[in-house]
């Protein structure tokens, strides 16, 4: 059983019916109340707040870019190291097969217990990580590789050596390559997509968005505690800064939805990466078919234009 | 305007130069507590005399000190922002927080631009209003700097900005998030063209515009003393649980850092800028790049 | 051979292992200092069965160990060094000790390579000979360096370099350190053609060695325990006037500091590399790229 | 005066007789004492040794890049850093005019006295400055500009933190850089050409040197300590190495020889400004005429030919 959130309480006794039913043995009773169970969890997925999605985005069994590399890739090499300064485990990349076909994958990459988290920082990227995904994507331009990007992090690390080491320059230097990539590009946040250190590996051809994942021009608590003047105030930030991939599609700023399995993507990875595989393969299957040029063209008008101002 | 420097107290000492003190003959230096004479603070560029601290100064102030008289011609005074997340918050509505903020500034966004010549040589020229929302990109304020640089391709002439504000404007969401692209991408016109970008960073100059479009200056210049660095003092010193240092993240620290070519006190400035585009317009570059070669930023 | 270490005292303890003790029936390892049954040293590809130590092997034995069973056929095996300055030096006269290399090494030069096959796919391999003047990049080495390169674009086949040796060759002076410069322009040339170079850096690999073509591998490899860098040992503790951490330098070491892709123990590298040359050969990449277009290398 | 190096002291009674007609005055013994002077320079300096010319390469009044670039070039603007990591003041580089024509200017920088030199690290460069070098190469092509470089380093620095942040990768990235520059390129070997550290800026479409400049694959000192087993032995291992500027034009190495002023270029840095730029001018004006894929075709066959070796 997977941990539950704060929201989800009233799972605890159909949970412990199907224990029971297991237990005591019989398969319609089995069936029945694992049915009873997965239609609470359809009711209460099917009409979360967009703070019981940061909780969701941010849950600790969700699965993150290596999982999606075990269960929806094959062949996956990884990469190290930005040729410069360091290996940075927040962000990893590598050539994988996707249905045949090579493509250069590269996601933030947060840990899944206390040791792995503090190696990986959370999924907070240094310059060096930015730097090692942009080193990724011109290797994959080279090779004619399409690029795709997991995008799933709190943030760029900020710290006084990241300032020392540029962290501005390292994500608007990634972005702009990005920007101008020759192969086609499909980015899938994955989880939390947490402002300009999701971004710098965000800029793809098509941004895709996990159901339940969010995307913040700041963090909750961040907002809340600037704008509301109160940290705690969070929950009410959230929903009130349209971070869904449901707002963001209605905006035009996202692409697509990838929906996730019933109860969300951490209840099953492979079928959750099964899923983000197939889309992405969709995707690409589209861009391959475009000049090259028209791509870019199509790429340039796409973030030329988001606009939302009068005149 | 004091809420502004309320939710973000790392700059802390601006109120006070910013007012000015209007009805007074002096204005107190923040940074070495000198009286200066206030009718001497426009023959001194608003820098103290004592010790050469730079005064905030506003974008149509910043223009006038660098550019040849009366060559400015402003562009795109139209755009303003929108509201489009309909944003409420107990501290704000941000619609009617707009008009506020244009009051405040005197400019209709965060950031001017226009044409203007530098030492006898067309520029296009554009800087951000601090005064305006923190100086922070909304979409109004993403457009036209992306129409800056479109108006330097369609000129062919050489662009300069001033950089400066924390980048994203929450009340906008991932749409003020998303300007970091939009103005990246039209960059990457500017550079097809090859046409020199000079970002000039004041202070402060942080998160979504240092990491867009204001580090990828072919030159970037630094005014003496700005914070200039992708997180805030308050949020470094978080994350690292102590004090920073006086001179850290600012421009001296990043030249050292390898992140500036230059720090220019504003006066140095025209002659500065003057020099640069002589010396990257006069090597005639053919257009060797095709059109949709990918740029190496 | 024992002058080449006694000169070259940061490899002190490779000579025992090189000689093998051949008429010995036990190989003592270097590293943990465990006897090990000369007879299986073959079986476990010469590494220690306890420590994992990855003892020297020659040229031939690298490729031999890697590619498909009597897949390698050799290229330009007639390439010998000349003596373009008539070097003397008390302790050796260059055109002679030409020849105790080529007895040595059983290679003509420092470097050979051929076509083989890896997991059935076709590649063009390399290896640099260590025993033949420590593998230093003499004019002929270099030369068939580039051949290797060359050749590579020809078939149109990935190309795999065992890289090693410290690089200059001083007995030819300026002549064997333009070999840096002949290499990256014949690997510019392989780029150009969007063929894959897997870069194999083995112990020790320094120099004229990494600061030309084996540390520009599309993905750089190490093998473990590997002595990688820019200077060798001693200079480097002469620099910073302390002794050097063990692990200074060595494969894992760089892989921390963001240097190298892979750290591959010997028996894995048949399965990684066939593995790499699947992914970067099914890609098929078209040649977007126009014939003199410059390499972002 | 310049100091004097030691195979100079018979100068010293002749500077001293110039000064008496100087107090003395009169202008026929000023003239014919400065005469004698000359004279005995001129002999000194046609027949220098290989190893006389390392010190007279060393000289610490010898001409350095920024004086080159004070003397010849006018309106250099510095331009600083790497933008990842620091900005090394071991390799200098920017803008500057030089007959009205803007082109890029690198080249490695030491100190005049202690101070500067610890500054300047004694010229040797860290991975940052050539990732600067790098840097101002890929400007200099992208806007068109030709690149001169001027060569002039012990080598570059072998300290522990330069294996951590890739001193090999920087020269290697250097080195391939600027073989595939699409502009026109000159360098000029003005002291000493240390080495990797020095070839790192100096694979260029002509390759000048200074007429007492050295070019070594080591120093003198190293060889001498590996090959003669005695580092005192250094003016042996000069004299056998075939570092000097005729010894590499002999060798076709080195595309063409700059004459120094009489007593070398430390006696007279406007005027052997004044012959390095206009060497370089004249290389710039025949490469400029070269449509740049045949520029491009002959630098390639320029260093994949440099072949000594038999079959
Ligand atoms: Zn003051
Ligand atoms: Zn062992």
């Amino acid at each position: 059983m997977v941990s539950l959130l704060e929201f989800e309480t009233t799972l605890r006794p159909l949970e412990s019916e199907l224990e029971e039913a297991r237990r005591v043995g019989g398969n319609g009773h089995v069936d029945s109340a694992q049915e009873r169970l997965t239609d609470q969890l359809r009711r209460i997925y099917s009409d979360l707040t967009p703070w019981q999605k940061v909780q969701v985005a941010r849950h600790r069994e969700r699965p993150y870019t290596l999982d999606y590399l075990q269960w929806g890739f094959t062949d996956f090499v990884e990469l190290h190291g930005d040729r410069s300064f360091a290996e940075d485990r927040a962000i990893i990349g590598g050539p994988a097969l996707l249905n045949g076909r090579s493509v250069m994958v590269i996601g933030h990459q947060k840990g899944r217990d206390t040791r792995e988290n503090i190696s990986r920082n959370f999924g907070m990227p240094h310059p060096e990580g930015y730097r090692k995904a942009e080193r990724l994507m011109r290797q994959a331009e080279h090779f004619g590789m399409p690029v795709v990007t997991m995008v799933d992090t709190p943030g760029a690390n900020a710290g006084l050596s990241d300032e020392e080491r540029g962290q501005a320059e390292a994500i608007a230097s990634s972005i702009a390559t990005m920007l101008a990539l020759r192969v086609p590009t499909v980015a899938v946040v994955i989880g939390e997509g947490g402002s300009g250190g999701a971004l710098a590996i965000a800029v793809a051809d098509r941004i895709l968005m996990l159901e339940h994942a969010v995307f913040t021009v700041a963090s909750p608590e961040a907002a809340a505690s600037i704008l509301w003047r109160d940290a705690g105030k969070a929950s009410e930030a959230a929903n009130n800064m349209r971070i869904t991939a449901q707002d963001l599609k209605y905006f035009g700023l996202v692409d697509d939805i990838i929906p996730e399995p019933v109860g969300g993507a951490h209840r099953d990875h492979a079928a959750a990466a099964s899923s983000v595989a197939s889309a992405i393969n969709s995707c690409l299957q589209g861009l391959s078919e475009l000049p090259i040029d028209e791509l870019l063209a199509a790429r340039y008008a796409k973030y030329r234009n988001i606009a939302f101002f009068s005149e | 305007m004091k809420e502004i420097f309320k939710r973000h107290p790392r700059y802390a000492h601006a109120p006070e130069a910013f007012e000015g003190m209007p009805d007074n003959l002096w204005v107190r230096c923040p940074q070495c507590r000198e009286l200066l004479y206030a009718k001497e603070q426009e023959s001194t560029l608003r820098v103290c005399s004592k010790c050469k601290y730079h005064f905030p100064v506003s974008a149509h102030e910043r223009i006038a000190m660098t550019v040849d008289e009366d060559s400015f011609r402003e562009y795109g005074q139209g755009v303003r922002a929108a509201d489009p997340l309909g944003f409420r918050s107990p501290s704000q509505n941000y619609s009617e927080k707009l008009t506020e903020y244009a009051q405040e500034a005197g400019t209709n966004e965060a950031f001017i631009y226009g044409t203007a010549r530098i030492e006898g040589q067309d520029v296009v020229i554009g800087a951000v209003e601090f005064k305006f929302c923190g100086g922070s990109m909304g979409a109004a304020a993403g457009e036209k700097i992306a129409r800056a640089m479109d108006l330097a391709v369609e000129k062919r002439y050489p662009l300069v900005i001033f950089a400066a504000g924390g980048g994203a404007r929450m009340q906008e969401g991932v749409i003020s998030l998303m300007q970091m692209a939009k103005t990246l991408a039209a960059l990457d016109r500017l550079r097809d063209a090859g046409l020199p970008f000079f970002s000039v960073m004041v202070d402060p100059c942080l998160g979504g515009t240092t990491a867009s479009y204001a580090m990828m200056g072919d030159v970037t210049i630094a005014e003496p003393g700005a914070y200039i660095g992708f997180a805030g003092k308050r949020v470094i010193e978080q994350t690292i649980r102590q004090k920073l240092p006086q001179n850290a993240a600012r421009a001296e620290f990043l030249q050292e850092h390898g992140m500036v070519d230059l720090v220019v006190p504003r006066a140095e400035l025209p002659a500065t800028l003057g020099r640069l585009v002589r010396l990257f317009v006069s090597c005639n570059r053919e257009e060797r790049r095709p059109v949709g070669e990918p740029a190496r930023v």
